[in-house]
């Protein structure tokens, strides 16, 4: 069994690896976001091979970590939430300068 | 008696699973999305409820075996539409070009 | 799981310091705008009270505070603990959120008949946030907790940056937020190797079973590049600047003041209580490397801005570099001293460093602008300002009296006692050039305004008085006898 | 060959992955990341995380998923990508990731042959509280203190998304969700499936206590029936000036910090529960965040307000 174990942590390893690839030569915002959740997924997946090491002592997995990755799935959501956020907004701004100014005139826009 | 049950299991589910290769192939073969479609709605929905009822038996207890059909009808639910949104974008984009 | 009466009464303080800022934030989204400034700044003021509370119990009794939460033992549990060191800086963070809300009070945010109240909302519910995830980092015990108070301090950070909504000040909070969440997932990389090494997470538990191998001295490293990110040390502290420049001046006081400091204090923790001793010594040589490269590099890029909040939000970078100087320092019989010179810095240069954001967000309302070729009657405008910004400045050069200059004055002991030259040498060099930017300024702004000179508009006094007494308190601090501090050993744990 | 399924689903995580990063257009990249989500949620179910499966197909292919998909559609009409870095920097980067990778996978699988566990720490401790699941024991008493400062996160990135609303729209309803081919299959979906969806979202929450499932995975479930009527344009998300959307965001945690001090009196301290009723008072918490969580995850997809308040 630990063999198996062994794989999903090399697996892990990929993913952040993989990640940290994409999220060092990306330029695009959105693409670094994603990258920076391929990363995350990847630590997460390194907690839980570490919980299911805990198999030698006797227990199907060890469900310490398996609360910290729900905790962490719960914090990559929001930090991508918020991240998207303010991509979306700042490329809005960028391709109505003036709205930030006459916000009259969006207001007739979208009406 | 538990013979016949595993028996009937296992046919249904290599069926299943058959359909559902046959769903994938088509997937993989077939020219466009429309063709596609089909070949993927068909065979999955055929699939899915053969394993849904390979499964029946094997339930643990009746409420194991409810859920089973519970999600073989949200399956149902969720192919049936996406098949159709899919379609029907494929439609639009198609008359729109 | 016995605690006895006392310890679980003066463990509460630790409970409602995290908590009372909790309890702001959720009471601020649900009471309407106009009333979410007060309910702020009593809970700031409660929170003020309840930090002095704590330090006064930790001198008096000269024992850390501990809190089980939960009643749990660590590792299964997350404990609280309130030593010297953390105490000192609940306080001294509890005293820049009050001043800075002070400053932030009244018509700051928007005009007081603004229909529209999205800054003031959101000011005053980040700066709990705030408040939370600092107490919440000067108090956790167990390594993951830290990591959710990393990022409830990024997250609140990133969004009073991008507070005012122009393109620039998105654009550089994406870039903060970017390259903060790499730092977190740093951290988070090296947080699994050690769960996996040592199945617990908890602080005092790893420090007793850290061992010297492969696992513990690449989670570590991992784990230490991800928290130099988040505090901009050189070469990471790209995104610090342009975060600055568009942030308004009470964010921009946090930032410099507060924000870096938390990932500074998580590496001491992990120097001090995690790092076996052979990497250590390495990682020290390695802080202290970077952090006096900050300290040049940075100076001359600060005496290069003609931009002043530009010019201030460099000299963090170089300020902070300070901190770093401390690890190889503690080796020798100095330690002692030499930790006290960088609380010391890293105390005042939070009050100097507050003080100065907030004269230049005053500087910048009476100009017009804040070009440092052009601020010539700024005196003449709002001298109360200009003097807690030459003080402040004096601070950060290490002029006495003030508490820049003991800090500065017992690093430099320190590192002459061991004969580190090249640390001293650095400490001086960061001085003179300090002294370069900020007279540069003062220079600029002591001289008489130019004909027809008229402030762009009138400032209200408490908002000036607010950036005198930060500076004041900096200077405070030099009045502190140049001996090792002895509070800030109290219940320290791996300091001599 | 029982390793076959394995080395199989690994490599095809590590392709999408591959995949994600090396797409040309980001929507194919957001894609792979969501067939990722997917396949991950598989992972977990092999390394015995159920709770933790759940919670990554919800979030991590759902929620998420969602998230992006409508951030490339809002982006494809506003600007195209920009290119990429040269090859030799790539190649560079490449291999410093490589060498990163092994570190990591030697750093992590190294080490004891009886790994330390706190397994046997949970299993001994699980009868106080009285509950059958043990991560949600974890989550909400051992470690309560991480889930208590995870929501205020989730308020703060809330706040924080909202804070992007131009000056003049604050407090107004965010921009529309309804999806501008909305059609009939869809708004037929939006009438069948929520009712549905809700008992299963209250169903995960209950079920938490004992068996996998809990607050996040029932109450994202919650904020997935919400949002597919939204986007079938059957309701409106609501103005977030409103008062009730803002006591609900509030409420879970408001819940949660009352039964921490009322730890104080009633048991051992904060966030300690007293003898013989932790389960009920769990059970209870979980139902209050779940409803706060469903609000916040479907305010913060339906992003900042664009539209004036009335």
């Amino acid at each position: 069994m630990s063999d198996v174990t062994t794989l999903y942590g090399l697996c892990a390893s990929g993913l952040i690896a993989i990640g940290i690839y994409g999220f060092s030569l990306q330029s695009e915002p959105l693409r670094r976001i994603i990258s920076f959740n391929l990363i995350g997924t990847g630590v997460f997946l390194l907690f839980g091979v570490a919980a299911r090491r805990a198999a030698a002592a006797g227990f199907l997995a060890d469900p310490v970590p398996h609360a910290m990755v729900i905790t962490g799935i719960v914090v990559a959501f929001a930090a991508t939430a918020l991240t998207v956020a303010l991509i979306l907004r700042l490329a809005e701004l960028n391709t109505d300068p003036e709205e930030n100014i006459q916000p009259e005139a969006r207001d007739e826009k979208s009406a | 008696m538990t013979m016949f049950w595993d028996a009937m299991t296992i046919v249904f589910v290599s069926t299943g699973v058959f359909f559902f290769l046959a769903g994938t192939v088509g997937l993989l073969r077939f020219p466009d999305t429309l063709t596609r479609l089909h070949a993927l709605t068909k065979a999955d929905t055929l699939g899915f409820g053969l394993i849904a009822i390979g499964l029946l038996p094997q339930s643990a207890d009746v409420r194991v075996g409810l859920k089973l059909l519970v999600i073989w009808l949200i399956l149902q639910f969720a192919g049936a539409c996406s098949g159709q949104l899919i379609a029907q974008f494929e439609h639009r984009s198609r008359h729109s070009s | 799981m016995t605690a006895g009466a006392a310890t679980i009464d003066s463990g509460a303080l630790l409970v409602v310091s995290i908590m009372l800022p909790v309890t702001g934030m959720l009471a601020v989204i649900v009471s309407p705008a106009r009333r979410s400034e007060q309910v702020a700044l009593v809970i700031l003021a409660a929170s003020l009270l309840t930090a002095v509370a704590t330090a006064a119990e930790v001198l008096r009794t000269g024992e850390p505070i501990e809190y089980l939460l939960g009643n749990w033992r660590p590792p299964l549990g997350v404990a609280l603990r309130a030593d010297g060191l953390s105490v000192t800086l609940m306080v001294m963070a509890s005293i820049v959120l009050s001043c800075v809300g002070l400053y932030a009070s009244g018509s700051y945010l928007a005009p007081p008949d603004a229909h529209h109240s999205r800054s003031r909302t959101v000011f005053w519910t980040l700066l709990l946030g705030l408040s939370v995830a600092l107490n919440t980092a000067f108090l956790a015990q167990d390594l993951f907790t830290l990591f959710v108070a990393l990022e409830l301090l990024t997250f609140s950070a990133v969004a009073l940056v991008a507070l005012d909504g122009r393109p620039t000040s998105l654009e550089a909070a994406l870039r903060y937020l970017l390259l903060a969440l790499a730092g977190s997932v740093f951290y988070l990389v090296g947080t699994a190797v050690l769960y996996g090494a040592y199945g617990r997470l908890d602080l005092s538990g790893l420090r007793q079973i850290s061992r010297d191998d492969l696992a513990t001295t690449f989670a570590l490293s991992l784990m230490m590049t991800g928290l130099l990110v988040k505090t901009a040390l050189f070469p990471m502290h790209l995104w610090l600047p342009p975060a600055h420049a568009g942030a308004p001046a009470a964010a921009s006081a946090l930032l410099s003041a507060l924000v870096v400091k938390a990932p500074f204090f998580l590496i001491v923790l992990l120097w001090t209580g995690i790092a076996p001793r052979p990497f250590s010594v390495i990682a020290g040589q390695v802080l202290a490397i970077l952090g006096m490269a900050s300290i040049v590099f940075c100076s001359v890029m600060a005496l290069r801005q003609s931009r002043l909040k530009l010019m201030i939000a460099y000299s963090t970078v170089a300020q902070v570099g300070y901190l770093f100087l401390v690890f190889p320092l503690t080796i020798g019989g100095t330690a002692n001293l030499a930790w006290s010179g960088c609380v010391l810095q890293l105390v005042s240069h939070a009050f100097a460093k507050a003080s100065m954001f907030l004269a230049a967000g005053v500087i910048a309302e009476v100009m017009g602008h804040d070009r440092i070729s052009n601020l010539k009657g700024t005196f003449h405008a709002v001298p109360i300002t200009l003097t807690a910004f030459a003080l402040a400045g004096l601070s950060l050069i290490g002029l006495p009296i003030s508490g820049g200059f003991s800090a500065k004055y017992m690093l430099l002991t320190a590192a002459t006692e061991i004969g580190a030259w090249w640390i001293a040498g650095t400490i001086l060099v960061g001085g003179l050039l300090a002294a370069g930017y900020v007279f540069k300024v003062l220079g600029q702004a002591l001289a008489p305004p130019a004909e027809g000179f008229a402030a762009a508009r009138s400032i209200p006094l408490h908002r000036e008085l607010v950036v005198l007494v930060l500076a004041s308190a900096a200077i405070a601090m030099g009045f502190l006898p140049l001996d090792p501090l002895p509070f800030i050993t109290i219940g320290r744990m791996g300091l001599p | 060959m029982s390793m076959l399924p394995d080395l199989l689903l690994v490599m095809l995580v590590l392709g999408a992955a591959l995949w994600t990063v090396a797409a040309r257009d980001r929507r194919s990249s957001v894609i792979g990341f969501i067939a990722l989500g997917l396949l991950l949620a598989l992972v977990w179910m092999r390394l015995y995380a159920v709770d933790v499966a759940l919670t990554e197909a919800a979030v991590g292919g759902g929620a998420t998923g969602l998230l992006l998909l409508r951030a490339c559609a809002r982006l494809d009409s506003i600007d195209a990508g920009k290119p990429s870095a040269g090859r030799t920097l790539q190649l560079l980067i490449g291999f410093c990731c490589a060498a990163m990778g092994v570190g990591i996978a030697a750093a992590a699988l190294g080490g004891p042959d009886l790994p330390p566990t706190l397994a046997p720490a949970v299993a001994a401790n699980i009868d106080a509280v009285g509950l059958g699941n043990p991560v949600t024991v974890v989550l909400l008493a051992y470690r309560a203190i991480d889930t208590l400062l995870e929501k205020i996160v989730l308020i703060a990135a809330l706040v924080g998304v909202w804070s992007l609303a131009p000056d003049d729209v604050w407090g107004g309803p965010p921009a529309s969700l309804k999806l501008a081919k909305a059609s009939e299959p869809l708004t037929f979906l939006a009438q069948i499936l929520p009712p549905v969806g809700f008992v299963i979202g209250v169903y995960l929450i209950w079920n938490g206590a004992d068996e996998p499932g809990g607050t996040f995975q029932g109450g994202t479930v919650l904020a997935a029936m919400w949002l597919l009527v939204m986007l079938a344009g059957l309701a409106e998300p609501p103005e977030t000036r409103r008062a009730l959307l803002q006591y609900l965001v509030v409420f879970g945690p408001a819940v949660f910090l009352i039964s921490g001090f009322s730890g104080f009196w009633l048991a051992e301290g904060f966030l300690s529960y007293p003898t013989g009723f932790a389960k009920t008072m769990i059970v209870a918490l979980e139902v209050a965040l779940a409803l706060s969580i469903a609000v916040i995850v479907a305010m913060m997809l339906a992003g900042p307000s664009a539209r004036t308040p009335r």
